[in-house]
C-alpha cells in the first residue's frame, strides 16, 4: 500500500491510581493522499487522544505503542521528540475543537499565525505575512492585512477557527487533523467552516482525518468513515456505504439520531443509544457495546473481530451481515 | 537550621578568624549603636555627641582624668574675680580647622549665642548658668553666671566648648551641623547621615593642649544599631573598637583572647523610683514601709555580681559615689526578703498587691528585680519601652513605678543627678519639700563645706524615706584590637586622641 | 486532565469517604497535623510536663548548656541568662506563641471574613468599599504599624495580639471575597434565594459552609504569619513583655549570646520553625486535599 | 487607558489620605509630643508654650488639616530629634531602601521565577522537592535569625562579604539575599501553579502542534501569560519589602528608611513616623498602579477593557 498514513494497532494506555486506564485499544486505519477520514464516536470513546497519538501531542503521562505508525513512508513511532516537532506544522498540522482557548491571548494573531513558518520553512518576516494574508483570505477573512495586528480576544469564535485553519495550512501540510473543529461554533456558521474546509482540502490537495461526533458533519465532508467506540473502530468503511448500509448496532443507533431530510417525518422521535460508554480502566471484557446493545448474546463475552462486510466495508460484530442489516432499534 | 548548628559547632570549637591586627594607615573603625541628632555640639543630646565634641572641639579648660584637676586648654589660666565672675587669659596661636585663627572674640561670640535661651541649646543646664561674657583685651575675657555657681569650671571643662566666630556667623547652627568647624584634635572630613562620620587628624592642632598629641591618622566612626552586628564585624577584623558590651559576651570576647577587653565603671547608675507624692494618684508607694518592703526585697548584690559584673558596685544614695557632695554614708536596705514581706504586711499588703512596671534598658535586671519582687508578693507586668517614649510618660507623671538609670552627663558633681530628680521638677515624684530647700542651698552657695552639708541632708532624707531605691553602677566594657593602646576613663568619654597603635 | 476525570468514574464512595482517603494520603497534611498536635499538647499540659518554673530565676545558674552539650539532666535543655530552666520556658512558650498565632488568625479571620462575605455576597457599591478598605490596609507597611501601636501602648500580651489581629485581615477578606463570587453565582444559591430565604440565611447555610475550607487556609496562612511577625516584634524590642516566654522573645533574649551560647537561640529557633512548618503544611494539606482540581 | 489611569491615581490619593488620615489618628492618641520636644529641664509653662507654637492645642481635624496642607508641598514639618525638615531626611535616606527593595525584587525574581518554571515543567522533581523545601524554610525562619546566621557563615567565618555597612555592592549583598529570600516562596509557588495552569492551556497545545521549539513555547507562549499574576504578587512584594526592611535595615546597619522608620518610633518622632507611613503606603500604591500598566502591556485583553 503506498498510503498517506498508515496506522496500525495503535494503542493508548495510561496508568491512573486505580490500574491501567487503556482509552485507544487498537486502531488501525490508512489514508491516501487528499483522502476524508472521519472518525465519529461519542465523546470519551477515545477518538481525541487517537488524533493527539497521530500528532504525538500525547499528555507526558500516556504511554503510546502501536505496530505501525507511518506518514509518508517515516515511521512516526520511532522518532524523537524533536524530529517529530520537525513535521507538526510542516507536514501535518492540526486543528482544535476550542477556537476560543486555543490561540494565546497575550500574542497578535499574525505572529502567531507566521510563527510557525519562520520556525519549519526559514522564511523571512515579510514572506510568512504575505502566505498569513493569502490564507486568511482563502479562509474568507476580509481586511486579513488589518487582521494581523489584532488579539485573539478581538475576533469572535468563527473568525478565530478560520484563523486556526489558516493557521495551520501555513506550511502547506500533506495531512490535517482536524479534532471537532466545528463543535463550538454556531450550526450557521459550522456549515461555512466545513463548506470552505473541504474546498481547501481539493484545491490545496491534503488529506484530512476529521474526528467529529456530529454524524450531520460526517455527512458533510467525508469520504470515508471510522466508527470509534470505546477505543477501537466497530465499523469502517466509505461514507456511502455507512450512510446507507450502516452494520453495527451501535452505527445503526447513532445514525437512528439523526433527522435525514426528507426520511424524517416531521414530529417523528429520534432515537438515542441508551447506556453510556463502558469505563476503560483495565480493558474491557467482550464487545465493548454488548451492554446497550439490543442484540446481545452470549458470544458477546468475547470480543469480535472486525471483519469484512463487502468492498472495504468492515465491522466488529459476532452477528453476520445479514441479521445486523435486518435488525432495527426500538426508539427509546 | 542545620548551618546555624554549623556555626555553632565552629563556635563550640574556637574562633577561628583571622583577627586583623593593627592598621595598616594607621586608621582606627569604631562603632557606636545610636544615630546622633545633629554634629553640632550644642544641640545634640547624645553621649556620641558628647564623644564627638571632645575631639572635634575645645574648651576654655580641661579636667585630668589622672588627678580630676581642672588644667587649662584654650585658656591658659583663669580665676574667680568674685562670686559671679571668671576670669580667664586664652591661648595664643591656636587655630581651628579652617584656618581662623582663635581669640577673644571666639570665646565672647560663642557663651553669648549659647546663653540666649532663644537659641535653644540643648540641654539648656549646661549653658543657664552663663549671663554673658565679656572681652577684655584679645587674649583675656570675662564669664558673668547667674548669680554663685560653682560648678562652671566642671561645664567649662566638658559640654561648653568654644566655636569659631567668623565661621559660625556665616553658616550658623544648621551649618555647623553639617559642616562641624572645631580646634580639637581631629576634624570632620566627611559625614554621611546615620551611618558614618570620618574624622581626620588635625595636623595643626595646638602643641601645649592638655589633650596631648593625636596618633591616629583617621578615626572611621560608624553607627551600627544592633549588637551582634557590632560583634560580628569585630570578629571579622571590620572594626576595631567598640564599649558597652554587655558583661556576659565580654566574658567570651576575652576569653578567646584576642582582644584587650577592659572594664570601667561609668557615673551612670540605676534605680527604682516610686510614686510617693501621689502624682500618677494613689498607689501603695505612698506607704513608706511599702517602699522600704521594696528596697529589702530587691537582691542588688546578686544582679551586681551576676549581671553587670565587672567594676559595677551596689549605691546606696542617690548618686555616682565619686560625685562631689555624693554622701555614701545614708540609711541602707540590705536584702532581707522577709522583712520585706513583714513591712507589705504591715503596711496592709499581706498579699502584695500589682503593679505596672516602666524600663527602657536592661530588660534582664527588670527581669531579675521583677522576679526579687514576686517572692515578696509584689506582682509587676512589665511595660519596656525606649527611652524617650518612657521619659515622656515619667515626665507627664503617669508612671508609678520604674526602673530608670541616670549617667549625670559625666558631670562629676551631685547637682548633675539629685538637683534634677529632687528640687521639684517634672522628673520629681518625691517633692520633698526638704530635700528641695537643700538641694537648692546646695546649688547656689559656692564654699565646698556648705555644700557637702546640705547635698548630705537631702541624700540622708532621700534614703531614710527611701524616695528611690538606689541600685547600683555601670559599667562599661571596652573591647579593642589587641595591637591598640586605649585607655578608658569613668566618664564613658573615650579619648581617641589619646589611642595609638603598637 | 483526561486521567483524572476518568478515574473518578470507578469510584462509587461517597465524598466524605473520598476526602478522608486523600487526607490520609497526603503526608504534608499527615506530618503537619502531627506536628502541631504535638505542640498543641504540650502547649495543653506544660505544667504537667515542664521540670521548673519558667519563671524561677537562679542566677548562680546561668547559661547551663544543654545536658548533651555539657550541661546537667536536671536541666536538659541548660537555662537563660536569668537561670531559668529552659526546658520549661521553651514548653510553657508554646502556649503563647500557639495563643498569639490563633486568637490573631481568629481577630483577622472574623473581620476578614465578615467583609469578604459581603462584598462577594452583595457586589456593586458594598464592593467597591470593601476593596477600598482592603487597598487602604494593603497599603499600610504592616510592621512598621504595629510598631508605632506597639510602642504607643507597651508591649503586653493583649496588645500585640490585638494589632495583629487587626492588621492582617487582608488574605481573609480578599479569598472571601473570591470564594463567596464564586458560590454565588452557582445554582445552588440561586434556587436558594429564589425560594425566598434570608439573606442571613443563605449566608450562614449555603455561603458559609463552602467557603469554610478556603477559610481553613488562610487560617492556618496568617496564624503563621502572626506568630513570625510577634517574633519580629520581639526582635525589634517591641513585642510581648517579658517574663512571658514567647518562643519570639526566647529568640530575641538569646540572640545576645549567638555567638557564644548558639544553643540559645537555636532551640527557641527551631521550635518555631517547626511550628510555623506544621501549620504551613497543614494548611497546604487541607487545600490539596478539600480541592483537588487545585492541587499543583 | 487615559480613564483608567486616571481612576487609578484617584484612587491612589484617596488611599493614602485614608491611611494618613488612620495613622495621623492613631499618633493623636498617644498624646501630645510636647513633653518630650521640651526637654528635661523644661518647666510647666515651657511645655504649654511649646504646645501653643507647635499648635498640639488644637483639635484633631484642624491639625490634620493643616498637617495635610503641608505635607501636599512636601512639608512634613520637622523632626523632633534631628530637627530638620521630614523631608530632608527621607529623601536623604529612602534610595538606600529604594536600592535594597529592588535589588531584592530582582534576586527574588530570578531565583523564584526559573525555581517555580523548573518545578512546574518537571513536578516531583528533584528540582520541584528542592523549590518546595526553599519556599517552606522562607516561610517558617524568622528574618533577623536568617540574617545573623547568614552574617556569621559568609562575613564572619569565609569573609566573603562585608558584615555590616553600605559603602559598595558587596555591602548590599547579604541584606539583599535576606530580603528577596522571604518574597521568594511567593512567587515561587506563584510561578509554579501559574505554569501548571498555562502548560495545560489549549493555546500551549496549539503552540506544540506547530512544531515550535519547546524552549520557545515555554518562554514565549507559556511565561508571558503565567507572570501576568506574578508581576501583581511581585509588586506586592516589593511594597512589603519597602515598608518591611526594618530589621534588615537595623542588622546590616543600612541607613535606611526602615531604620529611620523604627528608629523615629522609639524616640518619638511623630512627623517623621506620619510621613514614613504616608510614603510608604503612596509608594505601595503606586506599585500596584505600575504592576496593573505592566500587565496590560502583558495581557492585551486587560489593555483594552
Amino acid at each position: 500500500m503506498n498510503s498517506l498514513l498508515s496506522v496500525r494497532n495503535l494503542r493508548v494506555e495510561i496508568p491512573v491510581g486505580a490500574g491501567l486506564l487503556k482509552p485507544v485499544r487498537g486502531i488501525s486505519l490508512d489514508l491516501n493522499k487528499g483522502e476524508t477520514l472521519c472518525i465519529v464516536g461519542e465523546s470519551g470513546c477515545g477518538k481525541s487522544l487517537t488524533s493527539l497519538a497521530l500528532m504525538g501531542l500525547l499528555p507526558k503521562v500516556a504511554r503510546c505503542s502501536g505496530d505501525r505508525l507511518s506518514f509518508g513512508g517515516q515511521d512516526l513511532l520511532g522518532l524523537t521528540e524533536r524530529q517529530m516537532a520537525r513535521l507538526r506544522g510542516r507536514a501535518i498540522s492540526m486543528v482544535f475543537q476550542e477556537p476560543m482557548t486555543s490561540l494565546n491571548p497575550a500574542y497578535t494573531i499574525g505572529d502567531q499565525l507566521i510563527e510557525g513558518m519562520i520556525r519549519h520553512d526559514g522564511v523571512s518576516r515579510a514572506k510568512a505575512r504575505d502566505r498569513a494574508i493569502f490564507l486568511l483570505e482563502k479562509v474568507g477573512i476580509t481586511a486579513a492585512a488589518s487582521r494581523l495586528s489584532q488579539f485573539p480576544h478581538q475576533l469572535s469564535g468563527g473568525l478565530r477557527q478560520r484563523v486556526m485553519i489558516a493557521m495551520s495550512l501555513m506550511c502547506g501540510p500533506d495531512l490535517i487533523i482536524a479534532d471537532e473543529p466545528t463543535t463550538a461554533l454556531d450550526v450557521t456558521i459550522q456549515a461555512k467552516i466545513l463548506r470552505m474546509m473541504k474546498d481547501l482540502q481539493a484545491e490545496l490537495g491534503m488529506a484530512m482525518v476529521f474526528i467529529t461526533h456530529d454524524l450531520g458533519v460526517v455527512a458533510r465532508i467525508a469520504d470515508r468513515i471510522a466508527v470509534m467506540y470505546a477505543g477501537i473502530f466497530v465499523e469502517t468503511g466509505t461514507a456511502r456505504q455507512i450512510f446507507d448500509t450502516p452494520t453495527h448496532p451501535y452505527t445503526k443507533g447513532l445514525l437512528s439520531c439523526l433527522p435525514v431530510p426528507g426520511k424524517t417525518k416531521l414530529g417523528a422521535r429520534l432515537g438515542a443509544v441508551p447506556g453510556v460508554v463502558p469505563a476503560l480502566i483495565g480493558g474491557v471484557q467482550g464487545c465493548g457495546f454488548a451492554s446497550r446493545c439490543p442484540l446481545r448474546q452470549a458470544a458477546c463475552d468475547i470480543e469480535p473481530e472486525l471483519s469484512e462486510r463487502g468492498d472495504g466495508h468492515s465491522c466488529r460484530c459476532v452477528h453476520d451481515t445479514p441479521t445486523l442489516r435486518k435488525a432495527e432499534w426500538a426508539t427509546a | 537550621m542545620r548551618s546555624s548548628l554549623l556555626a555553632a559547632a565552629i563556635f563550640a570549637v574556637a574562633l577561628p578568624f583571622p583577627v586583623m591586627a593593627g592598621s595598616d594607615d594607621n586608621s582606627l573603625k569604631i562603632a557606636f549603636t545610636r544615630e546622633m541628632d545633629t554634629l553640632n555640639p550644642f544641640l545634640n543630646t547624645t553621649r556620641e555627641g558628647v564623644i564627638l565634641s571632645r575631639h572635634v572641639w575645645d574648651g576654655l579648660l580641661h579636667r585630668d582624668q589622672a588627678t580630676g584637676e581642672y588644667v587649662g586648654n584654650l585658656a591658659t589660666s583663669w580665676a574667680w574675680i568674685d562670686d559671679t565672675t571668671l576670669e580667664f587669659t586664652l591661648r595664643e596661636g591656636v587655630t581651628f580647622h579652617n584656618g581662623e585663627p582663635f581669640n577673644a572674640d571666639d570665646v565672647v561670640y560663642t557663651m553669648n549665642f549659647v546663653a540666649d535661651p532663644e537659641n535653644g541649646v540643648n540641654p539648656q543646664r549646661n549653658v543657664s548658668w552663663i549671663k554673658e561674657a565679656v572681652k577684655i583685651d584679645d587674649f583675656t575675657v570675662r564669664i558673668l553666671t547667674d548669680g554663685p555657681f560653682p560648678a562652671a569650671l566642671e561645664f567649662l571643662s566638658g559640654p561648653v566648648v568654644v566655636l569659631p566666630d567668623t565661621y559660625f556667623a556665616e553658616v550658623g547652627p544648621e551649618g555647623m551641623a553639617t559642616a562641624p568647624i572645631g580646634s580639637g584634635p581631629y576634624e570632620v572630613t566627611e559625614s554621611v547621615p546615620g551611618e558614618s562620620l570620618t574624622l581626620t587628624r588635625f595636623a595643626d592642632y595646638h602643641a601645649g593642649s592638655p589633650k596631648g598629641t593625636a596618633s591616629i591618622d583617621t578615626i572611621i566612626w560608624r553607627t551600627i544599631p544592633e549588637a551582634n552586628t557590632r560583634i560580628a564585624e569585630m570578629l571579622s577584623g571590620g572594626l576595631d573598637w567598640i564599649w558597652q558590651v554587655p558583661a556576659d559576651q565580654a566574658d567570651r570576647l576575652a576569653a578567646t583572647g584576642r582582644y584587650n577587653v577592659v572594664n570601667e565603671s561609668t557615673m551612670r547608675i540605676g534605680y527604682l523610683y516610686f510614686d510617693a507624692s501621689d502624682r500618677h494618684g494613689e498607689t501603695p508607694f505612698d506607704d513608706l514601709r511599702v517602699r522600704q518592703a521594696v528596697s529589702h526585697a530587691v537582691n542588688r548584690q546578686a544582679i551586681v555580681d551576676n549581671l553587670l559584673k565587672g567594676a559595677s558596685e551596689v549605691v546606696h544614695s542617690a548618686c555616682f559615689p565619686s560625685q562631689f557632695g555624693c554622701d555614701t554614708t545614708v540609711t541602707r536596705y540590705e536584702y532581707d526578703p522577709e522583712k520585706a514581706k513583714a513591712l507589705l504586711a504591715e503596711a496592709g499588703y499581706p498579699d502584695g498587691f500589682e503593679i505596672p512596671f516602666v524600663a527602657y534598658r536592661n530588660r534582664d535586671y527588670a527581669e531579675a528585680m521583677m522576679a526579687d519582687l514576686a517572692n515578696v508578693g509584689i506582682r509587676t507586668s512589665l511595660d519596656y519601652k525606649k527611652y524617650a517614649a518612657t521619659r515622656d510618660q515619667i515626665q507627664a507623671g503617669e508612671v508609678p513605678f520604674a526602673f530608670m538609670t541616670w549617667g549625670s552627663y559625666s558631670i562629676n558633681d551631685i547637682s548633675a543627678i539629685t538637683s534634677i530628680f529632687f528640687k521639684g521638677g517634672i522628673d520629681d515624684y518625691a517633692r520633698d519639700p526638704e530635700v528641695i530647700g537643700a538641694l537648692d542651698t546646695g546649688d547656689t552657695v559656692t564654699d565646698p563645706e556648705v555644700r557637702r552639708a546640705a547635698y548630705s541632708q537631702a541624700l540622708n532624707r532621700i534614703a531614710d524615706q527611701a524616695y528611690w531605691l538606689p541600685l547600683f553602677s555601670y559599667n562599661s566594657n571596652y573591647v579593642f584590637d589587641l595591637d591598640l593602646n586605649f585607655t578608658p576613663t569613668p566618664d564613658e568619654i573615650p579619648t581617641f586622641y589619646n589611642a595609638s597603635w603598637q | 486532565m483526561v486521567s483524572s476525570s476518568r478515574s473518578e468514574i470507578n469510584h462509587t464512595s461517597t465524598p466524605g469517604q473520598q476526602l478522608r482517603r486523600r487526607a490520609l494520603r497526603h503526608w504534608g497534611l499527615m506530618i503537619g497535623s502531627a506536628l502541631l498536635g504535638l505542640i498543641v499538647l504540650i502547649a495543653l499540659f506544660a505544667p504537667f510536663i515542664a521540670p521548673h518554673d519558667p519563671y524561677a530565676q537562679d542566677l548562680t545558674l546561668r547559661y547551663l548548656r544543654v545536658a548533651f552539650m555539657g550541661g546537667t539532666w536536671e536541666h536538659p535543655l541548660g537555662t537563660d541568662h536569668l537561670g531559668r530552666d529552659y526546658l520549661s520556658r521553651l514548653l510553657y512558650g508554646a502556649r503563647i506563641s500557639l495563643t498569639i498565632g490563633l486568637v490573631a488568625a481568629l481577630i483577622s479571620g472574623t473581620i476578614g471574613t465578615i467583609l469578604g462575605v459581603t462584598a462577594g455576597y452583595f457586589g456593586g457599591r458594598v464592593d467597591t468599599v470593601v476593596m477600598f478598605i482592603i487597598t487602604v490596609r494593603l497599603s499600610m507597611p504592616v510592621v512598621l504599624v504595629a510598631l508605632a501601636v506597639v510602642a504607643l501602648f507597651g508591649g503586653s500580651l493583649t496588645v500585640v495580639v490585638l494589632v495583629l489581629g487587626f492588621l492582617l485581615w487582608d488574605q481573609f477578606a480578599v479569598v472571601m471575597r473570591t470564594s463567596t463570587q464564586q458560590i454565588r453565582s452557582q445554582d445552588y444559591v440561586t434556587s436558594a434565594r429564589a425560594l425566598g430565604c434570608s439573606t442571613t440565611r443563605i449566608i450562614m447555610t449555603e455561603i458559609m459552609p463552602n467557603v469554610f475550607n478556603n477559610m481553613i487556609v488562610v487560617i492556618t496562612l496568617e496564624m503563621a504569619h502572626a506568630i513570625i511577625l510577634e517574633a519580629a516584634l520581639s526582635f525589634l524590642g517591641l513585642g510581648v513583655q517579658p517574663p512571658l516566654p514567647s518562643w519570639g522573645l526566647m529568640i530575641a533574649e538569646g540572640k545576645d549570646m549567638l555567638f557564644f551560647e548558639p544553643f540559645l537561640i537555636t532551640i527557641p529557633g527551631l521550635a518555631l520553625f517547626i511550628l510555623i512548618f506544621a501549620i504551613n503544611m497543614l494548611g497546604d494539606g487541607v487545600r490539596d486535599v478539600t480541592a483537588p482540581e487545585n492541587r499543583n | 487607558m487615559l480613564r483608567f489611569l486616571l481612576t487609578r491615581l484617584g484612587l491612589a490619593a484617596l488611599v493614602a489620605l485614608t491611611v494618613s488620615l488612620i495613622s495621623f489618628s492613631l499618633l493623636f492618641l498617644a498624646g501630645d509630643p510636647a513633653v518630650a520636644l521640651a526637654g528635661e529641664a523644661a518647666t510647666e509653662e515651657d511645655i504649654q508654650a511649646i504646645r501653643a507654637q507647635y499648635g498640639f492645642d488644637r483639635p484633631l481635624p484642624v491639625q490634620y488639616v493643616a498637617w495635610l496642607t503641608g505635607a501636599l508641598t512636601g512639608d512634613f514639618g520637622n523632626s523632633y530629634y534631628f530637627n530638620t525638615p521630614v523631608i530632608d531626611l527621607i529623601t536623604e535616606r529612602l534610595p538606600t531602601t529604594m536600592r535594597l527593595g529592588l535589588a531584592g525584587i530582582c534576586f527574588a525574581l530570578l531565583l523564584a521565577v526559573p525555581l517555580g518554571v523548573i518545578a512546574a515543567i518537571r513536578p516531583n522533581s528533584l528540582i520541584d522537592r528542592f523549590a518546595l523545601f526553599i519556599s517552606v524554610v522562607g516561610q517558617a525562619m524568622p528574618t533577623f535569625w536568617f540574617s545573623l546566621i547568614l552574617i556569621v557563615i559568609f562575613a564572619v567565618a569565609l569573609g566573603w562579604v562585608p558584615v555590616s555597612g553600605s559603602d559598595t555592592w558587596r555591602h548590599f549583598i547579604l541584606p539583599t539575599v535576606v530580603l528577596g529570600y522571604f518574597a521568594t516562596p511567593g512567587i515561587m509557588r506563584l510561578t509554579r501553579a501559574g505554569m501548571l495552569e498555562v502548560l495545560r492551556a489549549d493555546y500551549i497545545r496549539t503552540a506544540r502542534a506547530k512544531g515550535l521549539h519547546p524552549l520557545k513555547i515555554l518562554f514565549k507562549h507559556a511565561l508571558r501569560n503565567a507572570a501576568i499574576p506574578v508581576v501583581g504578587l511581585a509588586a506586592v512584594q516589593l511594597g512589603f519589602m519597602l515598608g518591611g526592611s526594618i530589621v534588615v535595615e537595623t542588622i546590616f546597619a543600612l541607613n535606611g528608611a526602615g531604620l529611620l522608620a523604627f528608629e523615629s518610633i522609639n524616640r518619638n518622632d511623630f512627623p517623621v513616623v506620619q510621613a514614613l507611613i504616608l510614603i510608604f503606603s503612596l509608594i505601595y500604591v503606586m506599585l500596584t498602579l505600575l504592576a496593573d500598566l505592566l500587565n496590560a502591556w502583558l495581557d492585551p485583553r486587560i489593555r483594552v477593557a
